[in-house]
C-alpha cells in the first residue's frame, strides 16, 4: 500500500496532522469572522457596555475567576483513587479465558476493599459542611 | 344553604425507594411516550390560520359618528387617558347649519382595551372589533385622526389565514375547528350593526378563496 | 534499521531529560506551592518517558513498573494536594491576611 | 494608476478597508438573501422580562400559539440571542438593564416594543418611575394593547420577518457594519450612572 | 487506447480512493467525523426540538419550511449565527478564549479515528489492537477545554459552570470507562473490530450486559451535559454556562462541540454494544467494505442519540450534588457490577 | 483582592472575601423582574440578598389621582393573570364605604372568574416552576391547559388576562349562553390532566429529588416571616380567607382547603395541584348555580335603578353586538364620589391573601390606598429561607413560592 | 520488523512539542491554564510513549493521569483561586535543571548508549495482563488497598471536620 | 346625560381623623355631614358589628396604654401614643396576632402628622384569625421617628423599608433600613408624601383638534 498507510503515517495523520490542519482552519475561521463582522466605530461609542461582561445585565463587579465551589471535593478525591485500581483492573480483563478464575478473585477483592471505602467516602463527601471555606 | 369551607390535611404521596426509582421513571416515560406517538396539539398556525374571536371581545375600538352625542364621558372614565375630545365644525342637519362639536379620538399607544368607553357610551356609539393583533411601525400611526377612528383598522391576518374558533373537549381540552364547520355565519348575519365581524368575513372569504 | 532505532531512542532519552530539566527548574525557581507541585508533575511525565525508554528492551517489564509508578504518581498528586488543602485552611482561619494576597 | 497603487497599498496595510471590501465582494445577491432568510427564520428573544406582558409572551411561546414554529427560541444569554422584546413598563431601575441588554447583543439585532406601556406609558402614563423604552434603545416595531394577545407578538415576529427580507436588514448589516435605518439612542437620563465619565474594568 | 474518459475516470477514482477514502480523512472529516456529525447534530437538535414540541402539544420549527416540518431550521440558525458578530469581552484571554472552543471541537472528533468502521484492515485508520482503549482514552480529553472555555471567559457564571463541568466529568469518566471496558472479559480483547465481529450473529453485547449498556448510556447523557443532567449550563441559574460569554459561531462551535462529543460517544456505544455494523458483512471494494458499514453504524448511532434527546421532554435537571452522589451510590456500583457480571459470564461459560 | 470595577452610580458594597457574589436576574432565565445577589461560599448560599423594585409602577401614588373606577385596571395591572382577585378586595373594600352589598348573583359571577383565576395562576406558576427545575415539558403543559382557563375567562369577560370585570356593585358581564357546559368539560377535562402532571412531573424521581426537603419552612418559621397563601397551607397553617372570612359567595360553596404538613418544595408544588381540583369544584357549583337562577341582579340596585331601556336591552341579550349580556356602566361611575371613610378587605388571591386599605376623604379620588399583595410578603422568605440551601436549589424554592414580581412590586 | 525510516521524524515532532508544553507549564501566570498545558504534555508523553511501542501505557496514562490526576489539580487550583504574583529565583532554578539535565544524560548515555533502542513491537495485552494476573495477583491486591487507603487519608486531610 | 357630581352639591372638606382619645362606640356626629355624592346616604362609620366583642378583649389587653378605637370597616383601628407602641406590640403579639399584613403609613399633610399602621392577623390562633387589628400611632411629620417593630414581627422588615423610602419615616432599630422598590434618586424625592404630587399631563380632556394632532404624545 505504500508510504501512506504505513501504521505510523496513518496514526501521525489521524492523530496529528489532520487534526491541527482542521484546528488551524477553525481557528483562523474564527479570527476572519472576528474581523469581518464588526460593527462600525460610531455604534461602539454609543454601546458602552458591550465589551463587558455579562452578569444578569447590571454592572460588572468583580472578575469572574475566584474562589469557587469547594463541597465536592470528597467526590474527587474518591474519583482519583479509585480510577486507577478500576482502570488496572479493567486491562487485566483482556487475559485469556483461562484466566477468568483469577480475574473473578482480583474482582472480589476489588469489591471488598473498595464498597466500604466508597460508602464512607459518599457518606462523607455528602456532609457538605465540612467542607467550606466559611 | 350554608357550607363552609373545611380544612382536609393532606399527604404528600409518597413512595418506597424501590417504587420511586422504578415506577416513577417508568411512569414518567410512559407518558412522555404516549405523547411523544400521540400529540395533542392545541396549536394554531397562526397566519394561515387566527381565531375567530367571539362577539363581545375588546379589541380595537370605532367610533360611529353619528350616534355620538359628544357627551365626552368616554374621555372621562377612559383610565389611561387614551380618548380625548376634540372640537371641529360639523354641519347640524337638523339646524341645517356648521356647528362646532366634540367627538373623541383615541390614541393606541396608551389605550389599554379596559372598556370602559365602550361600556359607558349612552348611545353605544362606540363599538369594539374582533381582534387585536395589529404591530405598527411608528407611533404616529397608532394616533388616530377622527377620520380614522371611524373606520376599522385594516385586519391583515384575515387576508392571509382561514379562521378557526376553538371547542372544549373533555378529552383534549380545546379542540381547533374550522370557523365554518361551527356555523358561525348565522350567528354573525344577525348582528344588527354594521360590524367589524362582517367585513373581517368578507375580507375572510376572499382570503381563503385566493 | 538499527540506527533508526537508536535514534529515536537517543531523541527520546533527550526530550525526557528537557522535560525533567524544565521541571527542576520550576521547583527550584519559583515559591509558589501550586508551581512546585505543577514542576514535580511535569518532573515526572519526563521520567515517564526515560523509565519507558531505559526499560524498553524487556517489554513487559516496562508494562508493569509503568503502571505502578503512574498510579503512585497520580496518587500521590492527590496526596500533596490534600495536605496542601489542609494546610492553607488552616493558614487562612488562623490569619486574617487573604490567600491571595500571601505568596503561599 | 497611482490612485490604483495607492488604494493597493491601503489594502494590504489597512485591514478594515480590506475587510469591508471583501464584504462588499461577498455579501450580495444570493449570499445576502440567504442571510437576510437565515436571520429571519432564526429570531431569538433574549430572556428580559420588564413587567406583567412577560405572561402574554409566555403564552405566545407555549402551545397554543407557539411562536416556535418561526425559528424563534427564547435564549437565556444575550450574547447568542438577536431580538429583545421589551414586554411592557420599563421602570427607571430596569431601564439600565434593559439598555445593558440590548447593548451586549450581538449584530444584527432588533427590537420590539410591546404593550401600551412600552408605547407610551399606557395606565401608568404619569408614574414618575417609569420611563419610555424608546429613549433608551432603538426600536423596531410597536404592539399596542394591555397586553397585547399572543397573536400580536406572533404578528410582530411575522412582520419583522417581512421587514428583515424585504428591506435586507441583516445583510446590510453585514456589509456596513451599521444599520442606516436606526437611530442610535444614548439615552439622555443617566441610567446606570455611565455618563460623563469612562468605563474603567480591570481584567 | 487511453481516452480522456477513461484518465478522467482514473483520476476520479483515484482521488475518491486515496483521498476521500483515505482512512483518517475520511474517518476524521466525513464519516464519522466532521461533516457526519454535523449533518447528525443539525438532524438530532431538529430532532429535539420537534420531538420535544410533539410532547408539549405544539409543532415546534415549522414555517420556515412548512413541508418538511421546518428540517432547514438547524441551517438557518447556523447561518444566522455565522454572520452574527463576535463579541470578544474586554475581560477574556483572549488566545485562550480562541484556541479552547476549536481544540473542544478537535478533542471531541479525536476519538473518531480510533474506532473502526469496517472489518477490512484497510480501511483502518490507526492498527486497531488497542482501539477500545484508545477511544475511551482520548473522549477523556475534551471537557478540559470546557473548563479552560469557561476560565478563559472570565465570567461569573462561566466560571461556576466550568467547575461544575469539571465535577460531572469526575461523575461519569469513571462510569463511562468501566461500563466501555465491562464488555472485555467477554471478548478478552482491545480491539473493536474483534468485538463487533463477536457480536455478527445477532449476539449483541448489549444484551449479553444490558446494565453496562445502561451505564454506559447514562455516563453518555452525563458527560454531555444533556438532560437530566444538564448542569454546567443549567439555565436557571447558570445563563449558558462555561458559553456564556461566547457569541456569533463561536458559541455555534461551543454547542457543536457538545453535540459531538455526544456523537462520538454513541458510535462507541454502538459500536460495543450494538453490534456495529453488525448484520452487514463487509465486502470488498470501498463502497461496500467502507461506506456501507459506517453508514450503518452512523444509523444505529443516530438512533442512539435520538433516544438521549427524547429524555429532555421527560426529565429536569437534578442538582450537582445529587448528580454526583447518585453516580457514586449507584451508577458506579452499577457498573462494577455490570463488570462482575462480564467476569463471572466469562467465569461461568456463558458464552462459547 | 482585585479592586471591582469602579462605575460611576453604583453602589459598592463589601464582599466578605471567602465568598463569592453572583448577581442572578433581572436579565436572567432564573430570576423575573428582579434581582438577587447571592453570596456562595463555595456552592452553599451563605447570604440572599432579593433587591426587588424593577416593576415598581407607582400604584399607590397613583391611585391617589385617579378617579375611583380608574383604579381598577390600574390595581389590575399587578397580576394580570389573576385580574379578578387582584381587584376584588379593592372593590370590595370601596363598597364598605359605600356601604353596598352585591346583589348574589354578581357575587356568584365574581367567585366563577375568582376561581377561573386562580386555576389559570395555578397553573402559570406550576409552568414557570417547571422551567426554573429545567422540565420544559411542564411549562408547555401547563400553559397548553392555562389557555383552556383564560379561553373561558375571555368567554365571560371580553379580555384574555385583563379583565376589569368586577365594578363597585356588580360585575360587567353576566355568562354566555354555552358557557355552563364549556366549564364542566373544562373541569373534567382538567382533573384527568391533573393525574399526568403528577405523573410527568411532581412523582417524577428526577423532580422530587431536587423538591424534597427543599427549603423547607415550618409552621412557627412560616408565621413568623408572614408568608401566605399556598406556601403557607403547605406548611399546615390552616389559613385561607375564603375559609376564616369567607367573601363574595364561598360560604355557599362546598369545598376544602387543602393544607400539607411538610412544608417544603414539593409539598407546596402539591398544595396547589390539590387547590386547582378544589377550584374546579367550585366553578362546576358556581355554574350550576348560575344555570338554576335566572338573569337577573347583576348589578347593585343603586347604580343600576335610574338605568334606561337601551341598557336593559343590552344586558338582556336583545341588541348583540358588543356582546351578549353587557352591564353598561352608568355615566356616574366616571366621577364616583365615595364618602369618607376607611375600610380594609382581603381575599385570597391566587398566590395569597390580597389586602386592600382604603381611605377616603370624600373626594372622587382615594386618599390612600395601600395595597399590599402576596408576592410582596412572600419576598421575605428568600431572604430567610435560601442561604444554607446550595446554589442549584435557588430556583427551586424561587419557584416553589411561586413568583410574580409585578405583583410584588405593584 | 523495525521501524519506518521516518520514526525519528514523528518522535521528534512529538518531542519538541511536548517540552513546548512543559516550558509552558512553568511559564504561564494564570495556574488553570499551566494546568492545561501539564494535561497536553500528558497526553504528549502518552504519545511518545504509544511511539516507543506501549500504547497500553500510554492509554493508561491518559485515562489515569491526564483525565484525573490533572484535572484534579484544575479543580483545585480553581477553588483555591490562586492567582497573583510569585517571585522566581532563576538563577538557582537554572543551576539545578542544568545539573540534571547533564547528570541524566551522562548516565543514560554512559552505561547503556549502545544497548537500548525502541521496538516498534506492540507489547501484546493479552500476554501482559494474563502475566500479571498469574504472578502479581497479591500485588494487585495490594496497590488496591494501598488506594483505598489514599481515599480515606485524603479525605480526612482535605476536609475540615477530621481535625477539628 | 351627565355626571353624578354635577347633581349633588360639593362633598365638604376632608375630616382627616383626629389623635385626640374619642369614645370609639360613639362615632363623631359630624359625620353626617359626609353626606357623598352616591344617591343613598352612607351609614355612619362605626366599629363593625363583628368586632365588637373583639375590641372588647384588646382593650382589656391593652389596658394602661390609653388605646383609642377609630371609626372603620373590615378592621380595627387601634390607636396608641407613640410611646407604647412596642409595649401594644408586645401585647398583641403575645394575645395572639402573631404576624404583619401590612405597614401602611398615611401623610395628612394638613395635621402635619404621619398615621403609621400595622394591620395584624393571626394564624397559629385560629379564632383570631378572622380579624384584622391595625395597630396604629401618630408621629409628627417633621421628625417622622417611630420605633421599628420588626424586633417584635420579623414579617413586617420589608414593610417597614418600604414606608421608610417612601415616607421618609426612619424606623429606629430596624436592622437594614435601606430603600427596597425604588433607586435612591427616587427615593430622595419620598414619593408617597402628600407634597409629592405626580404631574397629570393636563387635567383637560379636551383637546383642540389641531393641537391634538399636533401633539407629540411620546
Ligand atoms: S378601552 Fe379603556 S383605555 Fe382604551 S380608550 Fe376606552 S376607556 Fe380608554
Ligand atoms: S360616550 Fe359615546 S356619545 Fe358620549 S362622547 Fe363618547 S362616544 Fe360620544
Ligand atoms: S402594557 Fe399592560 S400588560 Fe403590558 S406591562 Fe403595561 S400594564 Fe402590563
Amino acid at each position: 500500500m505504500g508510504f501512506a498507510y504505513n501504521p505510523y503515517s496513518l496514526s501521525a495523520n489521524s492523530f496529528v496532522i489532520i487534526p491541527t490542519v482542521i484546528f488551524a482552519v477553525l481557528v483562523a475561521t474564527m479570527l476572519l469572522l472576528r474581523t469581518l463582522l464588526r460593527s462600525d466605530k460610531r455604534v461602539d461609542n454609543v454601546e458602552l457596555y458591550k465589551y463587558v461582561p455579562f452578569e444578569s445585565s447590571n454592572p460588572p463587579r468583580g472578575t469572574g475567576k475566584s474562589r469557587l465551589t469547594f463541597q465536592y471535593l470528597g467526590y474527587l478525591v474518591m474519583f482519583l483513587s479509585v480510577e486507577p485500581a478500576v482502570v488496572l483492573l479493567t486491562f487485566l480483563t483482556v487475559a485469556p479465558r483461562s484466566y477468568s478464575g483469577d480475574l473473578l478473585m482480583l474482582y472480589l477483592i476489588l469489591v471488598a476493599v473498595f464498597a466500604p471505602t466508597i460508602a464512607f467516602g459518599a457518606y462523607v463527601a455528602k456532609r457538605v459542611h465540612e467542607w467550606g471555606w466559611a | 344553604m350554608h357550607v363552609p369551607a373545611k380544612p382536609s390535611p393532606k399527604e404528600v404521596p409518597r413512595a418506597t425507594f424501590l417504587g420511586r426509582a422504578v415506577a416513577g421513571n417508568l411512569g414518567a416515560l410512559a407518558v412522555g411516550v404516549k405523547y411523544f406517538f400521540d400529540p395533542n396539539r392545541i396549536t394554531l398556525l397562526y397566519p394561515h390560520e387566527y381565531i375567530k374571536l367571539r362577539q363581545g371581545y375588546r379589541g380595537y375600538i370605532v367610533l360611529i359618528f353619528d350616534k355620538c352625542i359628544s357627551c365626552a364621558s368616554c374621555a372621562r372614565i377612559c383610565p389611561a387617558r387614551a380618548m380625548k375630545m376634540v372640537s371641529i365644525n360639523v354641519f347640524d342637519k337638523k339646524l341645517k347649519k356648521y356647528m362646532k362639536k366634540k367627538y373623541p379620538v383615541i390614541n393606541y399607544n396608551r389605550c389599554i382595551f379596559c372598556g370602559f368607553c365602550v361600556d359607558v357610551c349612552p348611545t353605544e356609539a362606540l363599538y369594539h372589533v374582533p381582534y387585536h393583533d395589529l404591530v405598527y411601525n411608528s407611533m404616529a400611526d397608532m394616533v388616530l385622526t377622527l377620520e380614522d377612528f371611524q373606520k376599522e383598522p385594516e385586519f391583515v391576518t384575515a387576508k392571509e389565514g382561514v379562521p378557526v374558533t376553538y371547542i372544549y373537549d373533555e378529552k383534549k381540552g380545546l379542540v381547533k375547528v374550522h370557523y365554518e364547520e361551527e356555523g358561525g355565519e348565522v350567528q354573525k348575519a344577525e348582528g344588527g350593526q354594521a360590524s367589524a365581524a362582517t367585513e373581517a368575513q368578507g375580507e375572510q372569504a376572499q382570503g381563503g378563496g385566493g | 534499521m538499527i540506527i533508526v532505532d537508536q535514534l529515536t531512542g537517543v531523541l527520546l532519552v533527550l526530550v525526557s531529560a528537557i522535560i525533567m530539566s524544565i521541571g527542576v527548574y520550576g521547583f527550584t525557581a519559583s515559591r509558589n506551592l501550586f508551581r512546585q507541585l505543577l514542576s514535580i508533575e511535569v518532573l515526572f511525565n519526563g521520567v515517564f518517558l526515560l523509565v519507558i525508554t531505559l526499560l524498553s528492551a524487556s517489554p513487559l517489564v516496562t508494562v508493569y513498573y509503568s503502571i505502578v509508578v503512574i498510579s503512585v504518581v497520580s496518587v500521590e498528586a492527590i496526596v500533596v494536594t490534600a495536605i496542601l488543602v489542609a494546610f492553607l485552611r488552616a493558614y487562612r482561619t488562623h490569619s486574617s491576611t487573604d490567600l491571595e494576597e500571601s505568596e503561599v | 494608476m497611482e490612485a490604483q497603487q495607492q488604494e493597493g497599498k491601503a489594502y494590504i496595510g489597512n485591514l478594515e478597508v480590506a475587510a469591508q471590501l471583501a464584504k462588499e465582494y461577498l455579501v450580495k445577491g444570493t449570499v445576502a438573501k440567504l442571510v437576510d432568510w437565515a436571520t429571519a427564520f432564526s429570531l431569538w428573544p433574549v430572556h428580559l422580562m420588564t413587567s406583567c406582558c412577560g405572561c402574554e409572551i409566555g403564552a405566545a411561546w407555549g402551545p397554543r400559539f407557539d411562536n416556535e414554529r418561526y425559528g424563534s427560541l427564547p435564549w437565556v444569554s444575550p450574547r447568542q440571542t438577536n431580538l429583545i422584546i421589551v414586554e411592557g413598563t420599563v421602570t427607571k431601575k430596569m431601564a439600565c438593564s434593559v439598555r445593558i441588554t440590548w447593548e451586549q447583543m450581538p449584530y444584527p439585532k432588533f427590537a420590539i416594543a410591546m404593550g401600551a406601556c412600552a408605547l407610551d406609558g399606557g395606565i401608568f402614563y404619569n408614574s414618575y418611575n417609569i420611563v419610555r423604552p424608546w429613549q433608551v434603545i432603538p426600536i423596531d416595531l410597536y404592539i399596542p394593547g394591555c397586553p397585547p394577545r399572543p397573536e400580536a407578538v406572533s404578528r410582530a415576529i411575522v412582520e419583522l420577518q417581512r421587514m428583515i427580507r424585504n428591506k435586507g436588514l441583516a445583510s446590510k448589516w453585514v456589509v456596513s457594519g451599521i444599520r442606516k435605518d436606526l437611530k442610535y439612542v444614548l439615552p439622555k437620563e443617566d441610567l446606570c450612572g455611565w455618563r460623563g465619565e469612562r468605563l474603567e474594568l480591570s481584567a | 487506447m487511453v481516452t480522456a474518459a477513461q484518465v478522467a475516470y482514473d483520476v476520479g477514482w483515484g482521488i475518491l480512493h486515496y483521498i476521500i477514502f483515505y482512512p483518517p480523512l475520511y474517518q476524521l472529516i466525513i464519516i464519522p467525523g466532521l461533516i457526519a456529525a454535523l449533518v447528525v447534530v443539525i438532524f438530532i437538535i431538529w430532532f429535539e426540538r420537534k420531538a420535544a414540541a410533539r410532547v408539549q402539544m405544539r409543532y415546534g420549527p415549522w414555517e420556515i419550511s412548512p413541508r418538511t416540518g421546518g428540517a432547514t431550521q438547524l441551517i438557518a440558525d447556523l447561518i444566522r449565527y455565522t454572520f452574527q458578530e463576535i463579541i470578544v469581552p474586554r475581560t477574556v484571554d483572549f488566545m485562550s478564549y480562541i484556541i479552547a472552543p476549536n481544540a473542544a471541537v478537535i478533542f471531541s472528533i479525536l476519538p473518531l479515528v480510533a474506532v473502526p468502521m469496517t472489518s477490512v484492515s484497510q480501511y483502518w485508520p490507526i492498527p486497531m489492537d488497542f482501539s477500545l482503549l484508545i477511544a475511551v482514552a482520548l473522549s477523556t480529553l475534551s471537557p478540559i477545554f470546557v473548563v479552560m472555555m469557561s476560565w478563559a471567559s472570565n465570567n461569573k457564571f462561566a466560571v461556576v459552570g466550568g467547575v461544575r463541568e469539571s465535577f460531572i466529568i469526575v461523575a461519569y469518566e469513571l462510569i463511562a470507562v468501566i461500563s466501555l471496558l465491562a464488555v472485555v472479559p467477554l471478548v478478552s480483547t482491545f480491539n473493536l473490530v474483534d468485538i463487533v465481529q463477536v457480536q455478527m450473529g445477532g449476539r449483541w453485547l448489549g444484551l449479553l450486559n444490558p446494565i453496562a449498556l445502561l451505564d454506559a448510556f447514562i455516563a453518555v447523557i452525563m458527560s454531555t451535559s444533556a438532560f437530566p443532567f444538564e448542569i454546567p449550563d443549567s439555565e436557571s441559574e447558570l445563563v449558558a454556562g462555561p458559553y456564556t460569554e461566547y457569541s456569533g459561531l463561536m458559541y455555534g462551535l461551543n454547542m457543536g462541540a457538545g453535540y459531538i462529543r455526544r456523537w462520538t460517544l454513541s458510535v462507541l456505544i454502538t459500536l460495543v454494544f450494538l453490534g456495529g455494523w453488525a448484520p452487514y458483512r463487509p465486502g470488498p471494494g470501498v463502497v461496500a467494505g467502507y461506506l456501507v458499514p459506517s453508514l450503518i453504524v452512523v444509523a444505529k448511532a443516530v438512533v442512539v442519540m435520538a433516544i438521549m434527546s427524547f429524555l429532555r421532554s421527560v426529565y429536569g435537571r437534578y442538582r450537582l450534588d445529587q448528580a454526583l452522589s447518585l453516580a457514586w451510590e449507584v451508577l458506579i456500583p452499577m457498573a462494577i457490577a455490570a463488570f462482575g457480571i462480564s467476569i463471572a459470564e466469562t467465569y461461568f461459560g456463558v458464552i462459547p | 483582592m482585585e479592586a471591582a470595577p469602579r462605575l460611576p452610580g453604583m453602589e459598592v458594597r463589601p464582599v466578605e472575601r471567602h465568598v463569592y457574589e453572583v448577581q442572578i436576574g433581572p436579565a436572567h432565565p432564573g430570576s423575573g423582574h428582579m434581582r438577587i445577589f447571592v453570596e456562595v461560599d463555595g456552592d452553599i448560599m451563605v447570604r440572599v440578598d432579593p433587591d426587588i423594585g424593577f416593576v415598581h409602577r407607582t400604584m399607590e401614588k397613583l391611585a391617589e389621582g385617579r378617579d375611583w373606577i380608574k383604579n381598577i385596571p390600574l390595581f389590575e395591572r399587578m397580576a394580570i393573570l389573576d385580574a379578578c382577585n387582584i381587584t376584588l378586595p379593592y372593590v370590595e373594600a370601596v363598597e364598605k364605604i359605600l356601604d353596598i352589598d352585591p346583589p348574589p348573583r354578581a357575587k356568584y359571577l365574581r367567585t366563577l372568574l375568582c376561581e377561573i383565576n386562580r386555576i389559570a395562576s395555578h397553573l402559570y406558576g406550576m409552568g414557570i416552576f417547571g422551567v426554573f427545575l429545567g422540565h420544559s415539558t411542564l411549562y408547555m403543559w401547563a400553559f397548553g391547559d392555562r389557555e383552556v382557563f383564560v379561553q373561558l375567562a375571555e368567554d365571560l369577560t371580553g379580555a384574555r388576562l385583563t379583565h376589569s370585570y368586577p365594578v363597585f356593585g356588580g360585575v360587567r358581564r353576566d355568562i354566555p349562553d354555552d358557557f355552563p357546559q364549556n366549564a364542566r368539560k373544562a373541569a373534567r377535562y382538567m382533573r384527568n390532566r391533573l393525574n399526568e402532571y403528577a405523573k410527568i412531573f411532581l412523582n417524577n424521581p428526577n423532580i422530587r429529588k431536587r423538591l424534597e426537603g427543599v427549603g423547607v419552612l415550618d409552621k412557627n418559621r412560616a408565621t413568623e416571616l408572614g408568608i401566605v397563601g399556598p406556601n403557607v397551607r403547605a406548611s399546615g397553617i390552616k389559613y385561607d380567607v375564603r375559609l376564616v372570612e369567607p367573601y363574595e359567595a364561598y360560604d355557599e360553596l362546598d369545598f376544602e382547603i387543602p393544607i400539607f404538613e411538610e412544608g417544603d418544595s414539593l409539598a407546596r408544588a402539591w398544595v396547589r395541584v390539590e387547590e386547582i381540583r378544589q377550584s374546579l369544584n367550585i366553578i362546576e357549583q358556581a355554574v350550576d348555580w348560575l344555570e338554576r337562577h335566572p338573569r337577573e341582579g347583576f348589578m347593585h340596585d343603586r347604580f343600576w335603578k335610574n338605568a334606561p331601556q337601551l341598557y336593559k336591552d343590552i344586558y338582556n341579550g336583545k341588541i348583540d353586538y358588543a356582546g351578549k349580556y353587557r352591564v353598561k356602566l352608568m355615566p356616574l361611575f366616571a366621577s364616583l364620589k365615595v364618602p369618607a371613610g376607611k375600610a380594609s378587605a382581603r381575599v385570597e388571591a391566587g398566590r395569597g391573601e390580597m389586602f386592600y386599605y382604603v381611605e377616603s376623604d370624600g373626594k372622587n379620588v382615594p386618599y390612600r390606598v395601600r395595597v399590599v399583595s402576596p408576592s410582596f410578603r412572600n419576598v421575605i422568605a428568600f431572604k430567610y429561607v435560601m442561604p444554607g440551601h446550595r446554589l442549584m436549589d435557588l430556583p427551586a424554592i424561587y419557584g416553589s413560592f411561586d413568583y410574580f414580581p409585578p405583583e410584588w412590586d405593584r | 520488523m523495525f521501524a519506518p525510516i521516518e520514526m525519528p521524524l514523528f518522535v521528534g515532532v512529538m518531542a519538541v512539542a511536548a517540552a513546548i508544553a512543559a516550558y509552558y507549564v512553568i511559564k504561564l501566570k494564570d495556574m488553570i491554564y499551566a494546568s492545561i498545558s501539564l494535561a497536553l504534555l500528558g497526553s504528549l508523553t502518552a504519545a511518545l510513549i504509544a511511539l516507543a511501542g506501549f500504547p497500553i501505557v500510554a492509554a493508561y496514562l491518559v485515562l489515569v493521569y491526564v483525565g484525573a490526576a490533572v484535572m484534579f489539580l484544575i479543580i483545585t487550583i480553581s477553588m483555591l483561586g490562586l492567582r497573583g504574583s510569585e517571585e522566581r529565583d532563576t538563577f538557582r532554578g537554572i543551576i539545578a535543571a542544568a545539573a540534571v539535565f547533564t547528570l541524566v544524560i551522562a548516565i543514560a548515555f554512559s552505561s547503556k548508549l549502545y544497548n537500548f533502542y525502541v521496538l516498534p513491537y506492540s507489547v501484546s495485552a493479552q500476554q501482559a495482563a494474563s502475566r500479571l494476573l498469574s504472578r502479581y495477583l497479591l500485588v494487585l491486591a495490594l496497590i488496591f488497598v494501598g488506594q483505598a487507603t489514599t481515599i480515606v487519608e485524603a479525605i480526612s486531610i482535605a476536609r475540615r471536620g477530621g481535625r477539628s | 346625560m351627565s355626571s353624578a357630581p354635577e347633581k349633588k352639591p360639593n362633598a365638604p372638606a376632608p375630616q382627616a381623623p383626629t389623635p385626640a382619645p374619642k369614645p370609639a362606640a360613639q362615632p363623631a356626629a359630624q359625620s353626617a355631614a359626609k353626606q357623598s355624592a352616591v344617591p343613598a346616604a352612607p351609614p355612619k362609620p362605626t366599629i363593625p358589628p363583628e368586632y365588637q366583642e373583639l375590641q372588647k378583649k384588646v382593650a382589656e389587653v391593652l389596658k394602661g396604654l390609653n388605646p383609642t378605637f377609630e371609626p372603620s370597616r373590615g378592621y380595627l383601628d387601634v390607636v396608641v401614643a407613640k410611646e407604647h407602641l412596642v409595649e401594644a406590640a408586645r401585647r398583641l403579639k403575645e394575645m395572639g396576632f402573631d404576624h404583619v399584613i401590612s405597614v401602611g403609613a398615611i401623610d395628612y399633610i394638613a395635621k402635619k402628622q404621619f398615621k403609621v399602621m400595622y394591620h395584624l392577623t393571626s394564624y397559629l390562633n385560629e379564632d383570631l384569625s378572622k380579624y384584622v387589628v391595625a395597630l396604629s400611632t401618630y408621629i409628627e411629620r417633621d421628625s417622622p421617628h417611630v420605633p421599628s417593630l420588626t424586633g417584635i414581627w420579623l414579617s413586617a422588615e420589608f414593610h417597614e423599608r418600604e414606608e421608610y423610602e417612601m415616607f421618609g419615616i426612619i424606623f429606629d432599630g430596624h436592622p437594614d433600613l435601606r430603600p427596597l422598590l425604588l433607586t435612591p434618586a427616587v427615593a430622595a424625592l419620598r414619593p408617597l408624601r402628600k407634597d409629592f404630587v405626580v404631574k397629570e399631563e393636563s387635567d383637560d380632556i379636551e383637546t383642540d383638534y389641531e393641537a391634538y394632532l399636533a401633539t407629540k404624545w411620546w
